[in-house]
């Protein structure tokens, strides 16, 4: 427990690790052929260029497409196609729509094998924070709370720390929660770490860094695999 | 005499529409706003109004924005209130003259789909644990928690569809599905507007999104596509 | 409250009243153009051959239609349409076929305007009893619960008495409950009678008989409409 | 490598299911019956079913009836148990060797339908005040009373259907989608029998009635069609 009282003092840092892409391609190397996966809004959608080409995964969209494409260019352009983000992306062949009822009971009924988020901080028992800073003004929270809970797994890709250095890994969130306890896995810059009955646990670290300086990131215990 | 719910004018697709109602918004982004429904409904002059919709409007010029503008709404349902655009419901709504019930969105889609089907609430573990769960009855079942959720029924829905016919039957295109199809099951008066008007029977049985018995009026506004999303690539 | 003591005790009869098909012509010509209506196995299926040539009444089945049509002949047959009385029916133009789920939220959710069935009994406080006579031997159900509380108005075609004479329309049901309190009017082969607060209102009865003599042949008070 | 749920033979199909599962069998009447499934579950051997069906089987010797006559199930939740032809079951039940949960149809469907949707539990108007709803939690709601049902989540799922594609996306065809639809949202492990075989992307995406997420198995079940109801007039 020492290492949450060092690291919650802001480390000077010049180790950058992996870049978002990294992350990216990472994370989509995990996936399994077959898997129907959701990626939220922002950098988890990158993981979908880095899915291996002869790969089928099939990718959910809250607003009801199951089998997304990519982002539409100026040859394929249909407007009446967007995805959760209000992009507008393209169907794969096999694709099909529903309302939304339909697809949030697809994603709140534990059909998703995978649901990719980014999120603020996470906590060592599965915890995060990932729609709102503050209940100061108003927040919006669109699909994250049904995403959270009703994917068999959660996985967030997100920075091991604040600009600042503060660590986003943490024993307990600080932040208001999005779901508590279903966070499995966490890909940072910096490390990719499985959330266990332990807590944190290492499953591989970029070589810019040493475990320990990697623990002195992170505000709650990491363990090795045993 | 025959079934005929197709109305040839927004007065009449508007009629009867009550101060104090509870108004259903379908759509998501831009794709599947009922968009003249709302300028029609802005006209008619109904106030005092609560909207259930995804977003609280963008703009000030049109929709659920200028509704909102125009002092119309009371209060607001919505999952993402606060989106680039959203100016008037946060002008509206740090001022205190706009309430505000954040809801998750997949809790906001089956409380709809609940006020359709009759049922007055339902467990969900969406929320539990979370700010927006403070407050509400847990309950455990198999081993995990729940919070219970209250129905959604309305008054007035106002929809956009891709397909209608005389009976109501309607299709949508892609993804202008969204929030349209269970809304349409959850006010007493469904009110559509349809970029296409179909013979009956030209709607295959296995193909309509929407049976007839949920819509009451039908508009036909060919008003062709929405706006793309953002500049695309070539 | 005499009336249900004197009706208790079967009644001698020869007053045959509105035959079947009598009933359902009457229940029929009472449905406006455009009412949504399910019409339960049996007699009440009868009630379509009688809706006037010109009036549009739309038909659901709870298995899922909307728009059913007659029964099939040999020159239209489609064996994979039935109806809920798992008759091979035709589709209207314009009918629209959905699942269990979606068929039964549409019932459930109060979309139907009508909806006839047979009971064995009805009671003043619009209790109904139609499901089985007993619970003795194991019952079937089906849709009946569904749409007992779904519909706008359940409106009941029966016989006014049994074969014995006891009256069937009652102060009090003393069969299994299909659902308390949701009956609005009673269509008998004595007379047609709703069920307000006061309880049974009589609207109008074969000419056969007399108001004592139905009242003798009913189970609670009859009340004339003000 | 690609996604293929297509499977060649029915112990592919039935691979895996094990004694004591809680198994949903769709089909209304004589149409959308998986009766080749049922066969090849009877021949696979599981015993000790909770099975979940509108019916409880008519005659001896194929589908719900056979599975049951061979001894195989231990219970049985239905809507309609006894009908013409329900000899297997009535000897059973009657001999205390089955045992029967009673629920409503519509209960029946929207329990499972919340199986499928991550919905524990319910409230519904439906069998309040009844001999099915006694016992059961009653709550009131806006001045009316309702029971509490839980959500039914089975095991196993077997789905008939007109068309399928490798990635297990399904069309219904006409009263075929019954209970097939909801069924195959709600298992584990969702089988299904197909009449036909197409590519993918012959069903577009806005006619999809089941999307493929909810199958796991397919099998190609060229059967024809179901018999006739009864003797049809000319």
């Amino acid at each position: 427990m020492t290492a949450t009282a060092t690291a919650s003092t802001p480390t000077a840092d010049n180790i950058k690790g992996w870049s978002r892409r990294d992350m990216a391609k990472r994370l989509a190397e995990d996936i399994p052929e077959g898997w129907y996966v959701n990626l939220g809004i922002g950098i988890p959608l990158l993981v979908s260029d880095f899915v291996p080409a002869d790969r089928e995964v099939v990718l959910q969209s809250e607003n009801g497409i199951l089998g997304m494409g990519p982002l539409q260019t100026k040859r394929t352009f249909d407007p009446w196609i967007v995805n959760a983000g209000k992009q507008n992306v393209t169907l794969k062949t096999g694709a099909s729509i529903v309302g939304h009822a339909d697809s949030f009971a697809m994603i709140r009924g534990g059909h998703l094998d995978l649901c990719v988020l980014g999120s603020f901080e996470v906590a060592a028992n599965g915890d995060f924070a990932n729609w709102t800073t503050s209940l100061k003004s108003v927040p919006a929270v669109g699909g994250a709370m049904d995403l959270a809970v009703g994917a068999k797994r959660i996985w967030l890709i997100m920075d091991h720390t604040s600009k600042d250095g503060r660590p986003k890994l943490l024993e307990a969130c600080t932040m208001p929660l999005t779901a508590p306890g279903v966070v499995k896995r966490v890909y940072t810059n910096l490390a990719v770490i499985d959330i266990t009955a332990r807590g944190f646990e290492l499953v591989s670290m970029t070589p810019e860094i040493t475990f320990e300086a990697l623990q002195a990131r992170t505000g709650a215990k990491i363990h090795r695999k045993d | 005499m025959a079934i005929n719910k197709i109305v040839q004018s927004f007065a009449d697709a508007m009629a009867g529409i009550k101060d104090g109602s509870t108004v259903l918004i379908g759509g998501f982004g831009a794709v599947g706003q009922p968009n003249h429904l709302l300028d029609a409904l802005t006209e008619q002059g109904a106030k005092d109004l609560t909207i259930v919709a995804n977003n609280a409007g963008s703009g000030r010029e049109t929709g659920i924005a200028r509704l909102m503008d125009m002092g119309r709404v009371r209060r607001i349902v919505c999952s993402f209130p606060r989106s680039a655009g959203s100016v008037v419901f946060e002008e509206l709504h740090n001022a205190g003259k706009l309430e505000l019930e954040l809801v998750a969105q997949g809790t906001l889609a089956e409380r709809i789909r609940a006020g359709g089907a009759g049922i007055p609430a339902f467990y969900t573990a969406t929320a539990y644990g979370t700010y927006i769960g403070e407050g509400k009855e847990v309950r455990e079942f198999k081993g995990r928690k729940y919070i219970l959720e209250e129905a959604i029924k309305a008054d007035v829905a106002l929809v956009e569809c891709w397909q209608a016919d005389r009976w109501g039957n309607l299709r949508y295109r892609t993804s202008g599905r969204n929030f349209n199809q269970p809304m349409a099951t959850a006010a007493d008066l469904t009110i559509v507007q349809s970029q296409h008007l179909v013979e009956l029977g030209d709607l295959g049985p296995d193909d309509i999104h929407t049976p007839g018995i949920y819509v009451d009026r039908v508009i036909h506004v060919p008003y062709g596509d929405p706006p793309a999303a953002a500049p695309l690539a070539d």
